[in-house]
């Protein structure tokens, strides 16, 4: 491979920010277009990313367009690695979309733009980084080095306690990942020779450490990796920085910031120590379990719109978590990857077009609305498409995905698994229920003329930003089989990994 | 013997140490401190006499801190002129605009 | 008893030595506890008499001497300088000893056992031999050669107190 | 066998000559180029580097004075913060300070003699003097606004805890002569080691007494908690650049002198097996507290220049860390700790330096809206304070985690993690200064550095990333540095 | 035909993306590409179930790839047998009806388009249903009829009623679903499979636990019972009345209800292995036919009567499939499959024709209340026609289609005679009830003089759907006729095929029930012979229950939705207050805060944000005050830890004395030092 597709991925977002900071302050549209260039250009290599992939390379479980090891920092054993497989692909092919979307529905910042345009930039070559990162340092590296430009889009950028979510956010990421920070460096020095190697402590961990050693780097990772996505009781972050976010920030904070921490278990803690998991397998399901049920309620009683929606998060990760759990079957462990990709989709056209509304109505209070669906019709349909969409409806990945996590955990054979399971497929339900209440109560019902009779239509630049993600949706909905096949070696592979 | 001595520098230290402690007037903790620095001296000699007497190390490190105690006075003493020219007196107990 | 007698005898055995640490550490609590400060700078002068003749005890006439001049010689008198400068002589004395003197008598007792239990209870490694006849001499050779250095570091070390004494004391011209 | 190459010793000479000769020609010129001056010494201090490079190996003196790497590696911090706090200093030199300007930077270089030649010493005696020659212009330093009462408290407090804590020290120093014999340090490691042994363990408390004085006495130099007392009140009475150098260039003098002691002397009396003769534990102990009272209490501070003086004092704990573990990973880790936080906490200083020097004012919620006026000084800032709460990819960070993994390799993982956590706190007040540049809707003033702050804020902020993204080099001579003491 | 009958429920589909892309904004273009579609769809059925007659009922298996995983493979595919083809063209021949009928009726409505885009899904959707060959994707179908349905409810959305309606069918739907999910896992880890003939041949290899499969089967039904309206889930088929009259029909009379039955039917393999769950299924079935037909005796919406009567028929035909699993499971024949099926065709006839009849009222006199109508037979004479021959084969009489496939129904009641009891008694209200309302509605004298003034017949497209229908509400039943060789039961059974002999006995005692119903009615509501109104306050109290529907919204409301919703809020309480207050260490901090509150306001409110969590605060407020600004306190504290520290290292239990000395001191000389009287000023900042 000649051509070094990830290190274009992670660094054109970076020139990108470099470029645009030379750019005077005031030609808004010059900032706003050379971001978008900048992160179109990553967009189409992750696309043909995916692509290649699929058809070159989904058969097998290794790790494909691996730049280096180079020497990075030579005495402490650090080496620039990356590489993409089957569960990376799909993560850097939704962050390629999400971030191009993001920053198209960023065009209507009129407020610093240029510091806006830089950090988002910069927020990209973090999340790149991340998913091809094969060195623990790099990897640690690039999962803190988000958190930098996510304080500030957060904090310059946000709702009104926006100083309050953006520090809470920033603190708590960065407690879980002190956590990691400690297991890394056990990892590396109990390794012999001493080695970051993802790939190779995977391969070597579950022999070079002691059962307890084990259970306490999985649980150091866990607790970074759990507050990332985030598992209950670590997910009061969420809400304040989902809510107080700019919607793009907020489409990607749910759409791929989360994934991170999912991203995590898969890539590192779970194929790494697989005694622990077996451990504590039970534990996370109920982490699961507790979060679908507990975030559909929590859900349940919003008053906020974005809330709700921030809300409805805790609840679908749950469904991760609970595949995860289930770590001995396939189709769980796929349908957690499913859930990913399905929940980055829904919850980013979600908070996309909970923004547009928003733009228009200065409030997000749902009580304040009803009856939109006459002013609005396309803007409802897609609403409701999205709503349906989360609901897990058939036709649309959260359906194929929920599926998948639901049979999956199911037919894992782990003690307990069939109850945990079916008590979880509640969560069903209780999506059905405040999705449709919300929905009800925003777009049905009587039209309040007065106040909203200047409300005006999703225009086109809105449009854009979100019918790929409806389209993606149904496609993934419809044919789920592509996807599931790119992943399928890479995942055996893993559940293997995890059975030793 | 040795002991006798090293009591003696051990009492004298304390005292000066005692001294820095509490005296409230500048002039007084810098009296004190030189109390400290001939506790000192007189372990440093005592040592250089009975446990290593080949090489006079111990006496020339007294002399030096003779000397940097001296220095320290100086110094000592001017930043005490400032203070009496700033705050119209010695106490160091009023010197504490700046805490917390 | 036997502890006393031993100390009794000691003293028959070290007349000297008794007599200059009595009055040494005499003075030096006068110092730290008189009130009026100009006493205090006298009674320092004192003590340091007196470590001067310890120095002569311990075969360190060279530092003894050292002692006299700087000390005695230059450091007290600058100080009562300064003490002058600095103090009215003649207004009400009152308490020199801050609020914590409580405290700090505590903590300094507890540093004086820590320091004479653990040096009691230590094992010292003491040598046979004994200075060089010619201390004076000796240490005036070691000075020039093996201490050459740092003995040329402390005059800078001199030079610098000089040149911050002068600068801090010197007023500003406006 | 007693060598005399004197060679070796040309850098500091130069430095010392070239501080005269500072004073000499503000003397001269009737005291009236406050800025030729100043680049006067700002070349002084380039010309030594060079001197440096050229005349470093080997020691001289009897091997009293040895400029081997570690020497080489704390010099170069020394003259760096030499370099970053005279470059900062222009302004007020020339506005605050109306006599005495030749001697101000004088001073600063007399003490960076003194600094190099501590970090040079392998002997008690000279180490001690070193230490005294660093510390006594800093005393007049911290004073040097002599109209101003908080000036000449923190000179008048500095002096009296340098004074008490030097006195301390050298009684410890006292008793560890007396129980090895000798002040030179290689022979100390000897003597003490086989005084053990000779006494199967058994040599009473005396060394332990010696070694907590010693700890109390560097200590001071260091703002270890709890013999950091001082520091939050001298920091913030003295002349801001004054306080850049106390809190990177003294204390990383206290680093080096600790280093050649401790790990150079005492390093089989680091580990627990020594009980109760180990320092490895108190130290650890010290770390922590510093960690936790120096971050927790920074949190509340108002003032910019206390609230750095507190953050430097949890630096110190984190540098401890490397310290304790005794390892050439732990030394190298202490070095390079430095040396990032040079940059870090130089640049910090600067900033804040540059911003009294236009507003007055020290106080952190002046800094509120400041990235709206002033985008770049508000973007340095940041990056010194995110390289302080150790963010990636920033010096700091690499640091942090040297750090760390020292202290994980030699199995004090409760104090990594602890340092963890605290740092998390730390984030909070670093990020709070970003936070009142960024979020705050108002405008601050805008301010125009001079250049030689505009050069230094460049060094901090290019040195903190390109550190922080090839730290590779950098480590590796921080490694070498543990070879300095050969016994690893 | 056979074998591109996977195209069927397309031609829908097709149409419903041309519409919602392309047609939109015009009206007529959108109505008739969706009718095109749904006739070239019935065709193509007829076709199909001429093939399937043709080759006597060989069923036909066509399958393509979903995801396929080493431990579940998913599939779509096609499964087509006789019971299908006869669904497919149930489907389709109503839908079409309706989707004529819709014309007429849904004519001047702003968003006609979308109406028939909405059909169209539906109609893709019940026949992808109908067609599926495995139990996801009858999930999957089974799910977009739920959602279609939700948008025909909900299609005037406007009505705060209606837009209630569609929430609440969906969601009620939702939790049957959740039992239909498990016990297709349960099917799909037992099994390893989903495939229908996959798992029904792992069940009759006897690879499956029976306790296993009990309950796979009780929780598969859970999902009929919230697709079919069956007790307790039975709540939302009378509200889901706010939608327009053509959907009901089709949707909540006619098709999607009928999936539940449908579905039990297909997986009747596995209900029958079970003699516990057929019969909880029975008797689930019974419960809810006998509670519909006792509310529906006295609602006085035109429409409510219809959706409970369609509830009660429903549980007919569970209880009758229930009661088939029983006999299977004990190995004795029965009609109860049979009849349940042939039952769901008829019953789509007849009730379709029904609603709509019932619509083209609604759409003339503009209420639902049959009190406000009366002697429309004069001026609608079609609707009034087709709505008595309905009603007549509802109630079963001879020969319409309703008398054979209900004969059969209670011949299936054989050997239970509990069941058969109430089955009669049930068939008896069927029959008062559907009286009732025709004479009320039809005869005697118009009781809104306003309302019948304006009343008309309804136009072509809406009456001759309804002629269709009732041809069928007559014809469709005489394929069953029991003596007819080759009938509907040699064409759609279940296991073997068995004869069975009709018993005389039975059609007589259902004819005599039914005609006493109809007698009643008559008397009551058409005669005036007996006092409607005497009759109620004879038995108000269990008139008020009925007319309340036994308080079962209610009870809902009280017992399930109002906790939930507290408790929803409660959690959020918990989530924002404590969970989050353990980050931000609120709890008993809280307290203490208040006294310390006018302290350091200034820092917290400053914005101040304190996500460390104020703990740190506080300990940041006590540390600081330890800085007091005294420099001999500062070498105090040095020397006193030097010493602390030697001291510990050397004699742990020394220290805690030394400590205690230093503490109790330090106390006792703070207390005592009364000549320095300078408090220390709390509130003065540390800024110079």
């Amino acid at each position: 491979m000649n051509f070094p597709i990830l290190s274009y991925l992670i660094f054109l977002p970076l020139a990108g920010a470099a470029v645009v900071m030379f750019l005077p302050k005031e030609r808004f549209n010059a900032i706003r277009y050379t971001s978008a260039i900048f992160s179109f250009i990553p967009m189409i290599l992750s696309f043909w990313l995916t692509w290649d992939y699929f058809f070159n390379f989904s058969s097998s479980a290794a790790m494909q367009y691996v730049e280096g090891p180079l020497n990075w920092i030579a005495p402490l054993h650090v080496f620039y690695y990356l590489g993409a497989d089957g569960i990376s692909v799909p993560m850097l092919f939704l962050t390629g979309l999400l971030s191009f979307l993001s920053i198209v529905a960023s065009f209507n910042i009129v407020n610093r733009v240029k510091e806006y345009f830089v950090f988002f930039l910069l927020l990209e070559t973090g999340m790149m980084g991340v998913f091809c990162a094969l060195d623990f340092f790099l990897f640690y590296v690039f999962w803190e080095i988000m958190l930098v430009p996510m304080y500030f889009l957060i904090g310059v950028w946000g709702g009104p306690r926006k100083e309050y979510a953006a520090i809470k956010f920033f603190l708590y990421t960065l407690f879980g990942s002190i956590f990691m920070l400690v297991a890394i460096l056990i990892l590396y020095f109990s390794s012999e020779p001493r080695t970051m190697n993802i790939l190779t402590l995977v391969q070597t961990a579950p022999t070079m450490l002691s059962h307890s050693m084990q259970l306490m780097c999985f649980a150091f990772f866990f607790i970074a990796f759990a507050i990332k996505v985030p598992v209950w009781p670590f997910h009061t972050w969420l809400p304040d920085a989902h809510v107080e976010a700019p919607t793009a920030v907020s489409v990607i904070l749910a759409g791929v910031l989360l994934k991170m921490g999912t991203y995590g278990m898969l890539r590192v803690s779970w194929p790494m120590f697989p005694e622990a998991v077996r451990y504590f397998s039970i534990p996370i399901a109920l982490l699961g379990l507790i979060a679908i049920i507990y975030g559909a309620l929590v859900s349940m009683a919003q008053k906020d719109l974005k809330k709700l929606v921030a809300y409805s998060s805790v609840s679908h990760m749950g469904y991760c978590m609970l595949s995860l759990g289930a770590f001995t079957s396939v189709t769980a462990i796929t349908g957690c990857m499913f859930q990913m990709i399905s929940h980055g989709l829904i919850t980013g056209a979600l908070f996309l077009l909970v923004g547009v509304l928003y733009d228009r109505a200065h409030t997000r209070e749902i009580a304040a609305f009803g009856g939109l669906g006459a002013k609005l019709p396309v803007y409802t349909g897609l609403m409701v498409l999205f709503s349906m969409a989360s609901l897990g409806l058939p036709g649309m990945s959260g359906f194929v995905a929920e599926f998948m996590v639901f049979v999956g955990s199911f037919i894992s054979g782990i003690p307990y698994f069939k109850v945990i399971t079916a008590i979880a497929v509640l969560g069903v339900v209780l999506t059905a229920a405040y999705m449709l209440r919300m929905v009800q109560r925003v777009f049905l019902g009587e039209f309040n003329v007065q106040r909203w009779s200047a409300l005006t239509e999703i225009n086109a630049r809105e449009l854009l930003t979100v019918t790929p993600l409806a389209v993606l949706t149904l496609a993934i909905g419809f044919f789920p089989g592509p996807l599931s096949d790119m992943m399928q070696a890479t995942i055996e592979n893993l559940v293997q990994l995890m059975a030793r | 013997m040795m002991m006798a001595y090293l009591a003696l520098a051990a009492i004298l230290f304390s005292i000066g140490m005692f001294g820095v402690l509490t005296r409230r007037n500048a002039v007084g903790i810098l009296m004190s401190l030189e109390l400290m620095f001939n506790a000192v001296n007189i372990n440093l000699v005592t040592f250089n006499k009975f446990v290593a007497p080949e090489v006079l190390t111990g006496q020339i490190f007294a002399v030096f801190v003779v000397v940097v105690a001296a220095a320290e006075a100086v110094v000592g003493l001017a930043i005490v002129l400032l203070l009496y020219r700033n705050w119209q007196g010695i106490d160091i107990d009023k010197i504490n605009i700046m805490k917390w | 008893s036997t502890g006393m007698s031993q100390f009794v005898v000691f003293i028959q055995e070290n007349p000297v030595f008794c007599i200059l640490a009595f009055v040494t550490i005499l003075s030096a609590l006068y110092v730290v506890t008189l009130k009026n400060i100009f006493h205090c700078a006298l009674f320092l002068i004192l003590a340091l008499f007196g470590v001067a003749g310890i120095y002569v005890l311990l075969n360190a006439e060279f530092l003894a001497a050292v002692q006299v001049l700087i000390y005695v010689g230059a450091i007290s008198v600058l100080i009562i300088f300064a003490i002058m400068l600095t103090s009215r002589l003649a207004t009400k004395q009152i308490s020199q000893t801050n609020e914590q003197a409580a405290v700090a008598i505590f903590v300094c007792a507890g540093f004086l056992m820590a320091t004479l239990g653990s040096m009691a209870y230590s094992v010292w490694r003491v040598s046979r031999n004994t200075l060089p006849e010619n201390n004076v001499l000796a240490l005036g050779k070691s000075l020039m050669t093996d201490f050459a250095l740092p003995f040329e570091v402390v005059s800078a070390v001199l030079l610098a107190a000089m040149i911050g004494a002068i600068v801090l004391a010197g007023r500003e011209e406006s | 066998m007693m060598t005399f190459d004197l060679q070796l010793i040309i850098p500091e000479v130069f430095l010392f000559v070239w501080a005269l000769f500072i004073i000499a020609f503000d003397l001269g010129s009737k005291r009236h180029h406050s800025d030729t001056l100043g680049y006067l010494t700002l070349i002084g201090l380039g010309i030594t580097a060079l001197l440096l490079s050229v005349y470093h190996g080997g020691g001289t003196f009897g091997n009293m004075y040895t400029s081997d790497t570690l020497a080489l590696f704390f010099k170069i911090i020394f003259l760096g913060s030499a370099f970053m706090a005279v470059g900062s200093s222009f302004s007020i030199v020339s506005d605050k300070i109306k006599n005495h300007r030749g001697e101000y930077y004088g001073l600063i270089l007399i003490s960076t003699v003194g600094m190099m030649f501590l970090a040079s010493a392998n002997e008690i005696v000279s180490l001690y003097v070193g230490l005294e020659l660093t510390t006594i212009p800093l005393y007049v330093l911290a004073a040097y606004y002599k109209d101003s009462k908080i000036s000449v408290e923190s000179g008048l407090k500095y002096l009296i805890v340098g004074a008490f804590s030097s006195a301390i020290l050298l009684y410890g120093l006292s008793l560890l002569y007396g129980l090895a014999g000798t002040t030179d340090i290689f022979s100390i490691r000897i003597n003490l080691s086989y005084l053990f042994l000779a006494h199967s363990g058994k040599i009473g408390p005396a060394l332990l007494l010696a070694m907590g004085l010693v700890i109390a006495g560097l200590g001071f130099k260091l703002a270890l908690v709890p013999f950091h007392m001082w520091a939050p009140d001298v920091y913030q009475g003295a002349p801001t650049p004054v306080t850049a150098f106390l809190s990177v260039g003294s204390k990383a003098a206290g680093i080096a002198a600790f280093l050649r002691i401790f790990v150079g002397g005492l390093l089989a009396f680091s580990e627990d097996v020594m009980q109760p003769l180990d320092w490895g534990m108190i130290v650890a102990v010290l770390a922590a507290s510093a960690m936790i009272l120096g971050n927790i209490t920074a949190l509340l501070q108002k003032n910019i220049k206390r609230m750095l003086a507190y953050s430097s004092i949890a630096q110190v704990g984190y540098v401890m860390i490397g310290m304790i573990a005794v390892t050439e990973l732990g030394v190298a880790s202490v070095a390079f700790y430095m040396f990032a936080y040079l940059f870090a906490n130089m640049g910090a200083f600067a900033v804040a330096t540059i911003f009294h020097d236009r507003t007055g004012s020290d106080a952190i919620t002046s800094y509120a809206g400041l990235s709206k006026s002033s985008p770049v000084l508000a973007g340095a800032m940041t990056v010194f304070m995110l390289s302080l709460a150790g963010i990636p990819p920033l010096a700091g960070f690499a640091a942090k985690y040297m750090v760390f993994a020292a202290g994980i390799q030699s199995g004090f993982t409760w104090l990594v993690i602890l340092a963890l956590l605290t740092a998390v706190i730390s984030l909070y007040y670093y990020v709070n200064v970003a936070r009142l540049m960024y979020f705050s809707p108002e405008s601050g003033l805008e301010i125009k550095a001079p250049i030689a702050a505009q050069v230094v804020l460049a060094i901090g902020v290019v040195g903190l990333i390109l550190f922080g993204i090839f730290p590779g080099p950098i480590i590796q001579f921080a490694l070498d540095t543990a070879g300095s003491f050969a016994f690893f | 035909m056979l074998e591109t009958s996977y195209l069927i429920p397309f031609y829908p589909l097709l149409a419903f993306a041309v519409i919602i892309f392309f047609t939109r904004w015009n009206e007529k273009v959108s109505t008739y590409i969706s009718i095109a579609a749904v006739l070239i769809g019935l065709l193509h059925s007829i076709g199909v179930l001429i093939a399937m007659i043709a080759r006597h009922g060989t069923p036909l298996e066509m399958i393509a790839p979903f995801v396929v995983h080493p431990q579940l493979k998913l599939e779509v595919g096609v499964w087509i047998d006789p019971l299908t083809a006869v669904m497919l063209v149930v489907v389709t021949f109503v839908s079409s009806c309706v989707q004529i009928y819709s014309i007429g009726y849904m004519h001047g409505d702003p968003r006609v388009s979308r109406f028939f885009s909405y059909l169209s899904l539906f109609t893709f959707s019940m026949l992808g249903l109908v067609v599926a060959n495995n139990f996801f994707m009858i999930f999957i179908f089974w799910e977009l009829v739920g959602l279609t349905s939700y948008l025909l409810i909900g299609f005037w959305f406007e009505k705060k009623s209606a837009s209630d309606a569609g929430k609440k069918a969906f969601i009620t739907n939702r939790v049957g679903d959740f039992g239909f999910l498990i016990g297709i896992m349960l099917l799909a880890f037992y099994a390893g499979t989903v495939n229908y003939q996959e798992v029904f041949a792992k069940i009759n290899e006897g690879a499956i636990p029976s306790g296993i499969l009990s309950v796979a089967a009780v929780c598969l039904f859970c999902g009929a019972v919230g697709k079919s309206a069956q007790f307790p889930l039975h709540v939302w088929l009378p509200d889901a009345m706010e939608g327009p009259t053509p959907v009901s029909a089709l949707i909540h009379a006619a098709t999607m209800v009928a999936a539940g039955v449908y579905m039990v039917a297909r997986g009747m393999t596995v209900f029958s292995a079970s003699a516990e769950a057929s019969m909880v299924i029975a008797i689930i079935g019974i419960i809810t036919s006998l509670m519909a037909a006792t509310i529906a005796l006295v609602q006085n919406d035109i429409k409510r009567v219809l959706a409970y009567s369609t509830c009660s028929q429903l549980g007919y035909m569970v209880m009758a499939l229930g009661l088939y699993g029983v006999d299977y499971a004990h190995h004795h024949h029965s009609v109860g499959y049979y009849a349940g099926t042939f039952h769901l065709m008829t019953h789509a006839f007849f009730k379709a024709l029904l609603f709509l009849g019932a619509g083209s009222v609604i759409h003339a006199v503009h209420t639902n209340d049959i009190w406000e109508m009366g002697g429309l037979k004069g001026k609608m004479r079609v609707t009034t026609v087709t709505f008595f021959i309905a009603s007549l084969s509802i109630a079963g009489i001879f020969p319409l289609s309703g008398f054979w496939s209900k004969d059969e129904i209670i011949a299936a009641t054989v050997g239970h005679p509990v069941f058969m009891v109430l089955a009669l008694l049930i068939a008896f209200m069927t029959a008062f009830y559907m009286f009732r309302l025709c004479f009320l509605t039809f005869t005697g004298e118009p009781r809104n003089q306003d309302k019948y003034h304006h009343a008309h017949e309804s136009p072509k497209t809406m009456t001759y759907p309804l002629i269709a229908l009732a041809f069928l509400s007559i014809t469709a039943g005489w394929v069953g006729i029991p003596w007819f060789e080759n009938g509907f039961s040699h064409f759609v059974y279940h296991g073997e095929l068995h004869e069975h002999h009709p018993s005389l006995l039975i059609m007589f005692a259902s004819t005599v029930v039914a005609l006493s119903g109809i007698y009643l009615a008559y008397l009551v509501y058409h005669k005036k012979a007996i006092s409607a109104d005497a009759l109620r306050m004879r038995f108000l109290p269990l008139h008020t229950v009925l007319y309340n529907k036994y308080y079962i919204d209610e009870i809902y409301e009280y017992l399930i939705i109002q906790p939930t919703m507290a408790f929803a809020r409660g959690l959020w309480w918990f989530d924002a207050h404590i969970i989050d207050g353990l980050v931000n260490f609120t709890g008993w901090l809280t307290v203490k805060w208040s006294d310390l509150k006018q302290l350091f306001d200034v820092y917290i409110v400053d914005g101040a944000v304190n996500g460390v969590g104020r703990l740190f605060m506080v300990l940041s407020w006590i540390f600081r005050y330890f800085q007091t600004g005294r420099v001999q306190f500062y070498a105090l504290v040095v020397v006193a830890s030097a010493v602390g520290v030697v001291i510990f290292k050397v004699t742990p239990e020394g220290f805690y004395y030394y400590l205690g000395g230093v503490l109790v001191i330090a106390f006792v000389s703070l207390f005592l030092r009364q000549n320095r009287s300078e408090e220390v000023d709390l509130t003065r900042q540390s800024e110079g």
